[in-house]
Parts: C-alpha cells; structure tokens; sequence
C-alpha cells in the first residue's frame, strides 16, 4: 500500500527508479557481492559499486584505518581493480541482478574520467554513474576537483557528453559554500547529486608522535559526521531541483528520516553496514513501518517536509 | 557466518587483565574452525564504533572441548576501549557477534607432527587448532611467549596432550627470552608450522636456519572496518598484490607475505 | 624541573606567557567563575571569557542545544552581557585573578569589533583578545567574516590597530582552504591563531518534521570534531609561523598531545568540560605525567614533532 | 556540590520503565535539597556524550528517609539512550555524578498547608519536598497525574503522611483525566503551592481560579549541557529575562516565567 519507491534521474529518460530509498553507499559495498552471505542485496534500493578507474590501484600502505569518537578515518587510496576488470568480471554479475548498480568513478585528470565513464555506461550491468569528484587533480598541483564549483562542473560537464546513462555527482563537503559547488555541478548536466563524501581528518599517534595513518590524513566517516551531513542536504535542498542523496553517519531509521526530512529523495550508507550488515535493511523496514504508522501512503511526502514545516514554525 | 546475539555465559579472568568469555549463538559454535575470527560490539553505543576482532579459542562443536555444543570461547587481553567494555559483561548479558570470518588453519594431508608458536594472546587460535590437530592424532608442541608470568596463560587453558613450552620476555616464567629462540630445536621434530602472533615475531619465521622444507601459515592482524572484504582496511602486502586479512587471511602462508 | 609553559604572542611585547599550555574555551566557561566551586580556575593556563559584544544579546529561541553521537550541536545565539557589563562587572574580578583572561569577541560590522576590541585592551584584567570571526558579517549579506582571507584579514586589521594586548583570531573550520584564510589572518597582525570554531550542523527531530534547533542550524562541538580539527592545526601549522591553539573535543591528556604534536602550542577545551568538568586539570597533570615519564623536559619540544617525524618516515 | 564517583547500591524497577537507583555518595547526600537535581555521566564513552540532569527523591541525610547517611535516591523514567544505559547499572558499579545543583524550592515561613502537583517523574523532587515538609511538621497533599496505572509510582514511594492523589491520563487508576483538574478543590485549602511536570502542566497553572494569592513555585525543565551556567542552553525566558534552569533554577516563581 505505502510507496517506498523514488525516482533519482527524473531528468533522464531511464528515470532511475529504485524500489526504495536506501542504497549501499561506494567503498563500503565492494562489488556488491561480498555480502551476499549476510543480506539479501536484491532488496537494497540500489549499491553503488567501489569507486573505479581507469587502471587498477594498489592503494595507500598501512595503517589505513583509523577509529575516532563515533567515527572512522579511512586512506585506503582507491584500490580497486580498475576498469577493465570492472567491466569483464563486476558488471555481468550485476547484470544479473534485479538491483540496480551505480558504478562510482574517480580520476586524476579529466581524460582519464572521460574515459571510465564512457565505457561504463556502455557496460550492461551498469544502471548509472556517480561521479567521485573528491580527488586530486593532476592538472591543479593535487587539489580536488570538487573544492571549486569551475573544475566541479568541467569534469562533470566532460563526463555528461560519453555518459548515456544517469548521472550522480557526489560532492566534497570540504568547501566553503556548498550550494555554490552544487548550483555549478547541476548547470553542468548532474542527474542528481550525493552529499557526503567523507571529510578530512587525521588522527595522531601520541606513542609514536606521528601521524597515525600512513597518508597522513584520511576520510572522517560514521555518525560523528551526521549532523554536518544533514545541514549540507538541508542547504543544497534549497538551492537545486534535482535529487539528492544523503549520505553521511545514517545507522538507523531515524538518521534516514533526518535526511529525507531535510530534503535527500535517498540516502547511502556506508560506516553503518560495518557496524552492524543488517543496518541498510533494517532501514528499509523501518521506513515502511514509520510511513505506516503515521499514515503516509508515499515516502515522497516526506522528501523535505522538514524545510517546509520550518517556514510556517521558524522566523528564521 | 551471520550476526548473531550472543549470550554470554561466563566472562572471567584468566591471566592480568586478559579474559575468556563464554558464548553461546548455536550456528556460529558450530561452523568456526581455527584460526577463523568473530567481530564483536563492544558496548550499544556510536562509540567505540568498530566492532574488534577476536579469535575463536575453542567451540562446543569439537567434542574434545569440554563445553555444550552451541557455546563457544573467546579470549581478550584488555588493551583499550572495546576489551574493556567487554571485560565488564556478565552472564546473561548479550553481545553483538559476526562471524565465523576468515580462512582457518589447514593442517597438510601429510601432517603428523604439528609445531605451533605464539605470541601473547597469538596463542589463542593455535590452542583452536591444536584441539583440531588432537582429534586427527597428530602430536602437537606449543610454544608460547608471553611478556611475563603474570600475563601467561595458565597450563590448563592448553590441551593435556600439547607440549607446551613457555618464554617469557623477562624470564619470570620459563625460558627467559623470546619465544623464537625456541623455535631451532623443534625445526627436525616438526613437519608443519603454524603461528600467530606480533608481526616482528612472524618476521623472524623467515630468518629461521632452514635444513629443509617445512609449509608454514601465519595468522596476521589488522586493524579492521568492516570485517567483510569490502572496505579494503585490512590488507597485508603479499605477492598477489595486496590482501585483505578479515577474507583472504587472517592465515596465509608465509612466503606469500612480503615483510616491510 | 619539566616546564609547560608556552608563550601565545612571541611577536608582542606582552609575550603572553601561559604557565601551562591548557585554556578554557571561549563560550563553555562563562566569564570564568562559574566552575570556581569545583576547580581551581588559577591553575589553568587561561581563560577565555564567553564572546563580547558592543550590546547585551538575549541569543537564540529555545531549543538551543542538541546532543549528537560524540558531540552536541549548540545555537546560543551570542548571549552574554555586553561590553558594558563585561568591563564593569567582570573584568575587576578577572584583575584579580593569576590566571591570565583572554577576552573573546563578536560582532556584525567591522566597527563594532574595533569599539569592543578598544574598549578591552584598555581594560585592566584582560591579557588578550581573541577575535572571533564566524559571526555574520551584515554589511556582507550576513555571510560569516571567517569564510573569506578578505574580510578576515579586513576584521584582523582594523582591530589590530586598535589592540595594544595580544591578539588571537579564532578562524571558523567551515572553509575551503584554511590555510589562505589563517595566512591571510597572520598577515593583516594577529599574533596567534585558534583553530577550530564549531562546524555547522543539523539535527531534524523527526517526530516534529523540523529541524530540531529554534535557530535551525548549530555549531558542533566535542569529540566527534576532534580528528577535524587536528588536520586543520596540522595544515596551518605548515604554513604559519605564529602560535596555534588548537581546540576542538579534547578530552584528555593524549587528546591534548595529538593537537600539540600536530602543530598547537596549547589546547584549548569546551565541551570536554560540560563532561567532566575536571578535564582541563586533569589534562594539565597528564602532560606534566607524560613529559616526565617521557624524559621531555620542556613541552615547547612536543610542538609540531608529528610534521618533523613524518618528513623522516613516510614519504608522504 | 562535587563531581563524584557515586557507588550503585541499588536498581530496581518500581513502574513500568521507571527505575529508582540508590547511590552512595556522602557529600552529595548531605548537602542536597529538595527541587536540586544531579547530573549523571550515562556510560563511560564518548557517545550519548552529555550527562542527565535527574532530581533527587530522597536523601539519607534526612532522618526521615529510611536510608543511610552517605545514600540517597534517583529516580528515571527510560526515555532515550541515556536512561536506558543507567537501567543496566547494578550494584556495585560507579556512576559520574555532579551536584548537587540548582536552587532549591523554599517553603515560606508562614506556611502550613502545602499543596504539591506533579505530572510523570515530575513527582520526584516533590516527594522530596513533602519530605523536608513533614520534618517541619507542615500538612501536605500531593497531586499526581500519570500517562496511566503502569506508570504510575506505587504509594509506598510517598510518605505515608501525606494525602496522595492520583490522576491517570486513561483513567486507569485514581481519577480519570489531567491532575490539574484536581487543584481547584484544594485551593482554598492551601497557603502555598510547588509544582513540578511538563510545560503545558505548568503553564495551566497560570489559568488556576484564583480568590486569593498563592504563592506557586515551580521547577522546569530544559536540556542541558553544562548544568553549571555556562553553556547558556537551558534558558527560560523570565521578566528579567532569560534565565539558567540549571543554575537560576530549576526552581522559579511561577509568576516570573514568561510562556509562549
Ligand atoms: C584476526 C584477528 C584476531 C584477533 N584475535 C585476538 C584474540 O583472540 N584475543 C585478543 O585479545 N586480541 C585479538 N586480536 C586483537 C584485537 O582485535 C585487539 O586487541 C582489539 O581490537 C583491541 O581493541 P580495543 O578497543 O581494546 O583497543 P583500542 O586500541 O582502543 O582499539 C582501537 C582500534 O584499533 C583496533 N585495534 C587495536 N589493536 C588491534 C590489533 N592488535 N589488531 C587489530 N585491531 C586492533 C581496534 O579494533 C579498534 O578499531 C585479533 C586481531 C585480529 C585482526
Ligand atoms: C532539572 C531537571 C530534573 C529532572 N529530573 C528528572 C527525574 O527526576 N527523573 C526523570 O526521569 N527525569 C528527569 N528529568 C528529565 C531527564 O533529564 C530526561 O528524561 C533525560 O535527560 C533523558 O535522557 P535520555 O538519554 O534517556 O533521553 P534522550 O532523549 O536520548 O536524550 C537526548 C538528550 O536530550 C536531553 N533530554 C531529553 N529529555 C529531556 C528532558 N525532559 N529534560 C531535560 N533534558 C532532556 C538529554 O539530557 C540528552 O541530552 C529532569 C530534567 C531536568 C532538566
Ligand atoms: C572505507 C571507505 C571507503 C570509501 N571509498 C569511497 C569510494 O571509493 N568512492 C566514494 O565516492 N566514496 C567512498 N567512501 C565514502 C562513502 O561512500 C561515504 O560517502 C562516506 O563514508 C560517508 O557515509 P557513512 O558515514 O555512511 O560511511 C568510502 C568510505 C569508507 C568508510
Ligand atoms: C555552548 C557553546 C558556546 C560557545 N560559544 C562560543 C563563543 O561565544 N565564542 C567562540 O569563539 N566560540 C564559542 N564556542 C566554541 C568553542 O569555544 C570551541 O571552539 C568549540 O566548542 C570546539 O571545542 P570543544 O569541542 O572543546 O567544545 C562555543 C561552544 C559551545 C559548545
Ligand atoms: S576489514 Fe574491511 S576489507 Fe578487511
Ligand atoms: S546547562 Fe549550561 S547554562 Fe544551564
């Protein structure tokens, strides 16, 4: 009876409709199989893979992983194994598979995203590209493509010309204005964006008196990045009409309905299947429990209810 | 594998601040094998996040093992947070449990006489497989190092039919020294070797003066995220390329590690 | 026979000198004397009052805090007594005290900055002044100072001719590149800096479908920020040759050492104290434990060790 | 006031997720009064990070309370994480508590006949009000209003003095609707009122039938950070403006407090 399905490319002509809102955030779902044994991943709204590239990475040296108060840093330094064997070995698995799977993809130079996601949106078995814009450009000494709203959209302006199917960028929060990198990012051809990437942060080993994780710095992840998560929805929300999806610290149903409320039509999760597997299902569940309960028949509803409702409530 | 809600049926101290917790969850007492690992919570908060690894130290499931079938032991040294919430669970209390994980020992078709060595709480999935070893009617050394006698693990924690051999670091119990210094005279005796332990003590595997050759695994540590093979955190160089010790290992063979 | 004191301002004649690097937090210690039942205030390195404004401020509508995993998120709103008040009522009793004050302050125009910052340097029983920059700057659209090297530097100057005492500015996290910004603060005068202010956030109560703050949005603080904030004293620690004072969920003595090792010449603690408030003591008894137990004699040889050990060590 | 480690002497559920938790803390117990509340650190992580504000219900250190001198009593409702967490605590763990803390609620010189309204857990620092009452040999009713039975704290927890009065939201037990119905027929009776529960129960205290002045008391609730007025979250607006409930309060003059 309750809807729980939303659409995240309503821009495109595939609409990317996903039988629900929640959906394996990348990095944290592998290829999407190494689960299988604990979840039924059919039921996830969508997975989006470990982010791609054109070659495959070794990745950073140890340690790569750190704990902090209700977080984690991660460096894992995109290992993965590269395009090709994406698309021979990952992508007819998930041809496979009723859930939809968004192929993540990073870069160092403009080209080299061109060139992953040209190929992947030819690879059957790939619903959709997220584009992983939180990684040093070659081009500008290292820094992000996603800390400027012009490299933002240049990459993404290039990737949305090879790219045929939907298209998600997922932005860095580490900038001073959000919107500004979302707004340049949606000009540029964006289906749809997701926000968070990880923020960064270091850890250090006060025995040894360095740096506890090898890069130095890593990711910050999990709960402890939650509320700036939610804000940064909540902030984009307001400024863009495409979908978003939020992602950032969610381990409940709760923390899901946060996101919605603040304006995501989906959220990922990632840290939070580590804690607990069952977590992304559970929020499933959860959700059609809530919409039951307060007797609302489609998750849409909600998308943002919490923007309008603070209008009417706030001065602010 | 499957996350269960185990129960905890004893939680006590063994040696100084270093615990066997007993607990039952039927599926996982029944599929573990040694040198696989469980991921627990510690605590029902955001913080500690990460579950912790630990290694299983014998189940029910061997009928050698003096306990009910579903129930299974695991055993901590209390060294930060997460062991320490543990430390405090008492019986009837439940834990969040995931696992069995990871690749077990295998002890060679042609096995017959087994050398193990460990280092401090190492020696728990050697104990495992010793028991393993035991019911196939191998003869099995164990030799153990731990930082003192205080930390050492009692006799009776090690099977009766184990030779079992201790150093500690300061001499306060057995031979006095590292436990690798041991190693030498058992080389001719043994016709496998299994090890757990810090990562300088498996380094010095690799020194050891080899006559001829003797197939030796390893159970290495990471620091884990998701326990899962997916978050790529835990991995060890090998000569494949990195490997992810929660699925590829935690045991691998020794030659397949490359030492930094 | 081991020495915990820093020096904050080498650049000034005052030299600011702390008897230990360990500083209450602008905002969680009121004006210094409310927590005199449980501490012993005069053996801190210093106090830093709650933010001063040029006129008394009622602050935010109710609710004005939210807890959030590992840190809380507060909307206070600037509530405090004025300048007025502060140099009449307070800073007689700060005058009296051994602990040395250090006067934090706000304001919406850079003119109400120079008025309060002028009045307090002249005020026996302040020692220093510590600007804070993430206040919405009206003649700017109400966008914070502390978001652009501009009208940080803009803020810093006009204060800092006006400044005989010490001048800390206080930098917000919520930017791009927090380096430019803290270059930018150091060259328009100041001569320390504090890093971090709270980072933006949002909690939705999702029974109520709104967000959970009167004011919407509030800053987090706490542990969850802590891996933050130390990668932000690591960068500009780098790049600046003033003293750091790192803050930002500290909530031990190691927590301490992490931002001293990163590159802080002392700590500063807020909501660690709202936890324990025995915690900024404690943390002066762990260093001087750690130095001694460490054969360190002087804690100024901790300072930034991390950066020179990860030069030898990683090739990072 | 202190921060102290307080020793759980007992836990025990006495209504439906309502717990009292005695501790064994001397200062704390000999200086607290009735309407002063402490603020309990709930777990040793960092997450929930914030410690509970809890009123006191009874203390040792008055001679009434059938308890010993160092002791005195906690009552919570398991609302959240933070309750849930102290529900798990068991004799002989340490909890963190800071307090006592707050102004106090003052019974006036001339007073003799002491009405009491409470809404929920609200009754808390009433008992202990009604406690300090008796000792000074003042007549006292307590009203009370629950959501329903279950919830509603056995008669045993009041002095036996005092006339207790029950209203449940569902008519469940005693009379059936909002306690504030009650007061109209003993506001004749008494010459001072302290009330205690949430807001709307409060504020329909402003909207009493009054012939006479009663002099009205009444203890709020905000959520805290510091609870030592600093932080500056747990404010009311007053007629002189905002106020700390935890340190201005958490006792006011009804007349004083300004609702929205
Ligand atoms: C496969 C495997 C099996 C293990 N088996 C056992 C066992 O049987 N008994 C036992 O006592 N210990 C075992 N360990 C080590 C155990 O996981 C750590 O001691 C434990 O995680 C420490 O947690 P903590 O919260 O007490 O310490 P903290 O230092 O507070 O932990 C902080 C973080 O570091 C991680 N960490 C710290 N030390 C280690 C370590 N040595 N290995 C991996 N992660 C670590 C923690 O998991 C956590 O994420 C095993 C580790 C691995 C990888
Ligand atoms: C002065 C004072 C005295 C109190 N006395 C009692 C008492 O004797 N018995 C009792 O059961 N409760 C009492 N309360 C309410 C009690 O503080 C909350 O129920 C408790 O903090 C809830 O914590 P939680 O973690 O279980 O709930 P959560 O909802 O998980 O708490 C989340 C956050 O909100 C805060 N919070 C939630 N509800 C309240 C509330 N009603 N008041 C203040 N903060 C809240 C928590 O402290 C925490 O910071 C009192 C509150 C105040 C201000
Ligand atoms: C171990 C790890 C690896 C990650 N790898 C990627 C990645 O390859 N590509 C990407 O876009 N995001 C990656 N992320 C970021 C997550 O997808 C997500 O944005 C972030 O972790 C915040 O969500 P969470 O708090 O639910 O984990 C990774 C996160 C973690 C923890
Ligand atoms: C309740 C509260 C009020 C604060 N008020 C101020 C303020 O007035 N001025 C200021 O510069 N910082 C203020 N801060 C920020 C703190 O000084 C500090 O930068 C921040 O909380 C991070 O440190 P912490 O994690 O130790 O709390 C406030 C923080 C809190 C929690
Ligand atoms: S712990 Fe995540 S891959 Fe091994
Ligand atoms: S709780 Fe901080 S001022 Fe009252």
């Amino acid at each position: 009876m309750t809807n729980l399905s939303v659409e995240l490319a309503p821009r495109h002509a595939s609409g990317l409709s996903l039988k629900n809102p929640v959906l394996a955030a990348s990095g944290t779902f592998g290829y999407g199989n190494e689960y299988a044994k604990l979840i039924d991943v059919n039921r996830l709204g969508a997975v989006v893979s470990k982010a791609i590239t054109l070659r495959p990475r070794e990745g950073n040296a140890q340690p790569r992983i750190a704990e902090t108060p209700s977080g984690m840093l991660n460096a894992i330094g995109l290992q993965n194994v590269g395009l090709n064997v994406a698309v021979r070995e990952k992508a007819p698995m998930w041809a496979s598979w009723s859930v939809p799977v968004i192929a993540n993809i990073a870069g160092f130079t403009v080209d080299e995203y061109v060139r992953v996601a040209e190929t992947l949106s030819e690879t059957p078995g790939v619903a959709a590209i997220e584009l992983n814009i939180s990684c040093p450009n070659v081009a500008s000494e290292g820094e992000m493509f996603g800390l400027s709203g012009a490299s933002a959209a240049l990459v993404t302006r290039e990737v949305r010309a090879v790219c045929d199917v939907p298209l998600l960028v997922k932005l860095s929060p580490n900038v001073t204005d959000i919107v500004e990198i979302a707004r340049a990012v949606v000009d540029a051809g964006a289906d749809a964006l997701t926000l968070i990437n990880t923020i960064p942060g270091m850890v250090i080993d006060v025995r040894r008196r360095q740096p506890y994780l090898a890069n130095l710095t890593g990711g910050l992840s999990g709960p402890a990045i939650r509320p700036i998560a939610v804000r940064m929805v909540w902030q984009v929300a307001q400024a863009v009409d495409v979908p978003i999806v939020g992602v950032g610290g969610v381990a409940s149903t709760d923390d899901a309905l946060q996101f919605i409320m603040a304006g995501a039509s989906a959220v990922q999760i990632g840290t939070g299947t580590f804690v607990n597997p069952g977590t992304m299902l559970d929020v499933v569940d959860g959700l059609q429990v809530f919409l039951e309960s307060e007797g609302i028949e489609d998750v849409n509803d909600l998308i943002g209810v919490a923007a309008r409702r603070a209008e009417t409530n706030f001065e602010a | 594998m499957k996350t269960g809600l185990a129960s905890v049926i004893a939680n006590d101290e063994i040696a100084e601040r270093v615990y066997v917790v007993r607990l039952e969850e039927p599926d996982q007492a029944r599929d573990v094998r040694a040198g696989q690992f469980v991921h627990v919570k510690c605590g029902g908060t955001a913080d500690p996040l990460l579950r912790r690894p630990l290694s299983v130290l014998r189940t029910g499931a061997n009928p050698r093992n003096r306990l009910p079938a579903g129930q299974y032991d695991v055993l901590y040294d209390v060294v930060g947070r997460g062991t320490d919430l543990l430390s405090h669970l008492r019986p009837g209390d439940l834990v969040d449990v995931l696992g069995p994980l990871g690749q077990p020992f295998q002890i060679e078709r042609t096995t017959k006489r087994l050398l193990l060595v460990g280092g401090g709480v190492g020696i728990v999935p050697l104990v495992a497989l010793a028991e393993e070893a035991l019911r196939r009617q191998l003869e099995v050394t164990l030799l153990a190092g731990f930082r003192n006698a205080r930390k050492a693990f009692p006799a009776n924690l090690v099977p009766e039919e184990v030779e079992y051999v201790v150093a500690t670091d300061d001499g306060s119990l057995g031979h006095a020294g590292l436990v690798t210094a041991l190693i030498p005279s058992y080389l001719n005796w043994a016709d496998q070797l299994c090890a757990c332990g810090p990562k300088p003590m498996l380094k010095a595997l690799t020194e050891l003066p080899r006559t001829r050759k003797l197939p030796t695994q390893i159970a290495m540590e990471e620091h884990m995220g998701c326990a899962m093979g997916v978050c790529l955190g835990c991995v060890v160089p090998t000569r494949h390329g990195y490997q992810r010790v929660c699925r590829d290992g935690p045991v691998f063979s020794l030659e397949e590690i490359i030492w930094s």
